[in-house]
């Protein structure tokens, strides 16, 4: 029981807690990336880490992600625990090499003797009117690549949490920002930030017995706000906001499916061949003779993102959500 | 003959025979940027071509903070402003023929407009509307490029392939002082060098990507230095000199026309607004440095060439200015009306023939969308 | 009816006449990629094409797959037809920002008018004992990516009739090449190859009554084989080569599940994340009240590939899939 | 003082004043590559350095032999041989301190031997056996890389981090003439010149990239001159001249360690046999070439300068040879034994903790063995 008061802080400003206790707790830890050292990034993420902690600690780079994540790859070989900010989701491909074939695979590579604990920052998602390249929601090409962790906060706790957990990791983490949960506000208190415990662990953000949602990152919100609107029309719906989606928390998720024995998979990510096939599939494996229905996805379309314009038709939302849950089937289950 | 076999193939023989095929020295940039205005150079520049810039570069400031008024209003999602780099911008452009094709940077919509795109049409992408207005093939103006550096390959593959096919043309691709660490600009160099593509590159060095100096990005004596490593020819000019930067990207693109093959060529310029209108450039630079670009102006280093010759008059300046105020007139008026988007479009480009599991996609929306408009009469 | 004979040829064999036979028929068509010109591709793929048709038609280009990509991009633009090599698998990840950014998008881009008509050759998957970096199954990256086709072929006459439908496409096609099939031989009839039919058609290349094994590519001939020894077991098991990942063809996966009500998907990518999860969760979505069990995956592990001296024990085999035959729940559909 | 503030800052005020703050002479590569054997400056080269690289480049040039013959018996499943390049290999390496790391391709096994990681060990990956067969840290080697040019930006991320411990330490990251070519290389190059990181390149320009001749790499004058292009110095040796070879890596080595930033070192060379076993080297170059540089041995080139200075006799050859038949038995014997894989491995490394999943997939491959052990014994 805590006597301090929590107040309202937004998603950026735990991210920027999180880097800054991380770097004071431990001098292995280095921020670099373009515009994050006087700048403090595009998103103001990394404000003020140059100015407290040096430019040899927050490091402004030239323009080249390959380059980047390359070059905190060395880093991580010397013992340094890097964290690189990625300007932007798409600005993170030119690095998908360095990513893939060490990032992922060095500790596999030399049988364990060299591990590479660092942190892969990448805000993703759409939702903010950005123009084409800045909202790609990125995270089926991270999660298909064994040797990652990939991790993404839906809440300002969490972000806090998660990041400081990640950085502790000693094996590399994407770590996915939902761009446009930056601003979101929660209380949190400040003071006495979450501790850190381990990777991989889902929460169940709502309880419910009529259906599962389960996703993470920007759908969690979106998610919340329709089991709201479902109450109207008589369904009691659980969410379950992933957190991690490697490793991934089958433990809760089925324990929820199993309970409700309906489940929809919310992302914004393509449908096909996004996260929302691995989910659905491995619930159905796992959870088969608890289902009424087939677990459904509700996703953004199989297009490229489309412009600021025309987001709000691809993004899904509440009504998309309600319309999968009105499809589960409800006569054959009851 | 290949093309291939056309390169001064580079194999070392053996040592002590070798010898490098190429000699370096042409290859390198004069320690200084070339400049014509406010030089001795400058009485024989032709009047036409004087007065012509000077008209353009003043409706293209204009256009910037027509634009950058713009998003205030939120009728453009975003804008990357060019002033101080106007000359660059339109001068680069108009040294292509009608039949060249232009490769741009998100920054470079005032040289896409000076390639005869509509203005409007120029500013769809970063209106929020689809991702480019114009048609590429209409004045032969590839898609604005937002990852830094990816254009570059783009337009060495349209030379290669235009010269393979037989066709006078060049390009011109253009990236910021940033983007030069990308490895596609490394990679497009090389093989436009190799190929001797007609092609040429015009680095916009305007001090900063973002907020990150160029002394962060590079530690080169300049960025036309790094021509000689690929084989190409590398020019320093002074970007905010118009009749210069002209000049300069005149002989590049009649040198790859020629089968010269490519050139890079650095124009020091200046960004003077911040990066996009979402930026705040006082966190990283002081307002001196800002004010002693001010001094150096492209569209004042112009207009003194121009009174001194007695080209230009009060009277003439302001009929440029007139020009430049109509035109941002009709920006503003045009911009202001709301572009008609169809949501069913989300599906209608993203093949030639929109797969089953874009069809069963597109049959959603529409229910969706109807199931909305039911619901907003009722 | 045909009386020429036809004679066993190789899947190289058919892939090398299918860009001989689609340069021939149209002067756009280029081929270029590292080392195809005066050595004929490592794997001897593009082997006297230069000769052929010149080094301006089949060109070695210097050492840099995205310089590759983007080149050929260009090279779309002005309407040529470009054919690039990707080396390996995993050779191809430093074009991805291209791919990605540019191939998969550009027509979305321009609302149609600029269409980039590329074909992308990528050798793909394990089993010849390549070290490191040489057996990467790649596939989930690229169908998770919309705006491109996906295909890959299991048998000579398909290699032959998928690339060149690949080639004539008006869309960039990844055109993924199951490395330990190349020297495979089928009877197959050079003299007349097989006409080009339209992307996106699985084909059952065994019927059976007792359960669907869903596969493509080099995992085509395992699952045969699987479905021989299943015999033995009393199961007959009917096997659908899917061809194209990108499109999908739900309609011919969908009939066969639903007449057999068991279904497994197999392939050697990687489990999570993989194809595999796109595949069980729209099978499962359409055809659920049909299904006696889960749709099962048999796959490679999430590991990195693993050296050559282990690849055995990664790869699905005959014996893996015929485990998870047994899982299909026989007494409850029975 | 900041690691960025030490760099040259490289800024341009505005034209006028414009000037580059490096000054590109010093930077540019000689026109004739380094040598030393065969010139009037061999006379002043340690014997015991002559010596020493004599035995090693005897006993590298053995194992690559050795290694290729051990590809034919099934023994490795490749092998990319240096023969030919032997003295890039050797006097690189040895021109390191034991606190330095290296950084090297596939193709650098003799370097890798060179810096006391044991040759069985060196051959893991190319056996078929695990990925990486020592463990880095004991020698300060990086794994070999296949990946072109990926291992750059490692090298120099490496060495930035070792500046910033305040630890003396120098990396030399190794790379082959069509490696260059990648975007990684500039990149690396790029960054390293901006952070001045303590790190040397070495470009074994060995002619081709498996079949593509350097012709159809580049147009530059020399791979040498990209050094430039970065604001580093770019330095041309014969890469078959061991001394130059090692006082030029020396000297790099020496720089960097003082602090004064990366440099770029082409050593021309040629790869004498094909690229790996696997290749066919008849479809892509003439005899005549391959002899032309056989005339130019290393082996040769050294063995002739030992025994002008009164340094070597028959005996003394005999000797090394000796050594470097007793290395080939013990590799030959050594690579003979089967390797012991446990397949439970497969799923040992690839996080610190095995994921849940991962362990479900170890428990299914647990049984598949049981079962197939059991039925073997049935
Ligand atoms: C591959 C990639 N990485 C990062 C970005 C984000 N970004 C947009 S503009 C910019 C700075 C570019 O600087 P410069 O190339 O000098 O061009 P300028 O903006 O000055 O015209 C950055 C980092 C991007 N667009 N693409
Ligand atoms: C990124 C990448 N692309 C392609 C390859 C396939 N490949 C292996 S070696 C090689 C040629 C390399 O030539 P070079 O850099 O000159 O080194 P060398 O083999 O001559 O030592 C190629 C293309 C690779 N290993 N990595
Ligand atoms: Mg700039
Ligand atoms: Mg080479």
């Amino acid at each position: 029981m805590t006597t301090v008061a929590t107040r309202p802080a937004t998603m950026a400003g735990a991210l920027t807690r999180a880097l800054r206790d991380a770097m004071a707790a431990d001098p292995a830890v280095h921020v670099l990336g373009e515009d994050v050292g006087t700048l403090g990034g595009v998103f103001r993420i990394t404000d003020g880490l140059a100015k407290e902690f040096g430019e040899d600690r927050c490091t402004d780079t030239p323009l080249a992600e390959a380059g980047i994540l390359g070059t905190a790859v060395g880093m991580a070989m010397y013992g340094l625990r890097p964290v690189v900010e990625m300007q932007f989701d798409a600005f993170a491909y030119p690095a998908f090499e360095q990513l893939v074939s060490h990032v992922a695979k060095t500790r596999n590579r030399t049988r364990g003797a060299m591990s590479l604990p660092l942190t892969i920052r990448v805000p993703y998602g759409g939702g903010i009117g950005g123009v084409e390249h800045h909202s790609d929601s990125s995270e089926a090409y991270y999660l298909a690549t064994p040797g990652l962790h990939v991790v993404t906060p839906a809440t300002v706790a969490d972000a806090y949490g998660l990041l400081r957990a990640a950085i502790a990791s000693d094996d590399p983490v994407v770590f996915l920002e939902p761009k446009r949960l930056y601003w979101s506000k929660d209380a949190w208190n400040p003071e006495e930030p979450a501790p850190v415990e381990p990777l991989g662990r889902a929460v169940v953000r709502r309880s419910g017995r009529s259906a599962t949602l389960i996703t993470y990152g920007p759908s969690v919100p979106v998610c919340l706000e329709a089991a709201e609107a479902a109450r109207a029309e008589g369904w009691d719906l659980e969410v379950v906001d992933l957190r991690s989606l490697v490793p991934f928390d089958d433990e809760t998720v089925c324990a929820s499916v199993r309970r409700t024995g309906r489940a929809i998979v919310v992302h914004e990510s393509g449908s096909f061949g996004g996260p929302g096939g691995e989910i659905a599939a491995r619930v159905t494996e796992r959870c088969f003779h608890h289902l009424e229905a087939p677990v459904l996805r509700v996703a953004g379309f199989d297009v490229p993102y489309p412009p600021p314009m025309l987001e709000r038709y691809h993004l899904p939302g509440v009504d998309r959500i309600l319309d999968a849950v009105g499809r589960l089937q409800w006569e054959a289950g009851s | 003959m290949t093309v291939m076999e056309q390169r001064g193939a580079y194999r070392p023989a053996p040592p002590p025979a070798w010898r490098p095929r190429t000699d370096p020295a042409p290859l390198l940039p004069d320690p200084e940027p070339y400049r014509v205005l406010g030089t001795g150079a400058a009485a024989d520049a032709d009047p036409g071509l004087l007065r012509t810039l000077y008209a353009r570069l003043v409706t293209g400031r204009r256009y910037n903070a027509q634009a950058t008024a713009l998003t205030k209003q939120g009728r453009l999602a975003v804008y990357p402003s060019s002033t101080g780099q106007e000359a660059c911008e339109i001068a680069a452009a108009l040294a292509l023929e009608d039949r060249d094709w232009l490769f741009p940077s998100y920054r470079d919509t005032l040289a896409v407009v000076a390639r005869g795109v509509d203005p409007v049409q120029a500013l769809t992408l970063l209106r929020g509307d689809w991702h480019t207005g114009y048609d590429p093939y209409e004045h032969r103006v590839a898609p604005l490029s937002t990852p830094l550096a990816t254009q570059l390959p783009h337009a060495v593959g349209l030379a290669h392939a235009a010269r393979l096919t037989g066709d006078d043309v060049v390009a011109l691709a253009m990236v910021g002082d940033g983007g030069t660490s990308e490895g596609d600009f490394h990679e497009a160099l090389n093989f436009a060098a190799v190929q001797r593509a007609p092609v040429v590159f015009l680095v916009q060095n305007n001090g900063f990507a973002i907020s990150v100096p160029l002394a962060k990005q590079t530690a080169a004596p300049s960025l036309a230095h790094k021509a000689v490593g690929y084989g190409m020819p590398g020019r320093l000019v002074d970007g905010n000199d118009a009749v210069a930067v002209h000049q300069v990207l005149s002989d590049a693109v009649r040198h790859a026309r020629a089968g010269g093959g490519p050139t890079l060529v650095e124009a020091i310029t200046y960004r003077i607004e911040a990066h996009t209108n979402a930026d705040d450039a006082t966190r990283y630079r002081g307002d001196e440095e800002v004010a002693a670009w001010r001094r150096h102006d492209p569209i004042d280093l112009l207009e003194r060439e121009l009174t001194a010759r007695g080209l230009l008059d009060e009277e003439g300046v302001r009929a440029a200015r007139e020009d430049a105020e109509t035109m941002a007139a009709d920006l503003r008026a045009r911009m202001n009306q709301d572009p008609e988007l169809d949501p069913m479009d989300l599906f209608a480009h993203v093949y030639a023939e929109p797969t089953p599991q874009l069809l069963e996609q597109r049959a959603q929306l529409r229910a969706e969308l109807a199931a909305e408009a039911e619901g907003a009469q009722r």
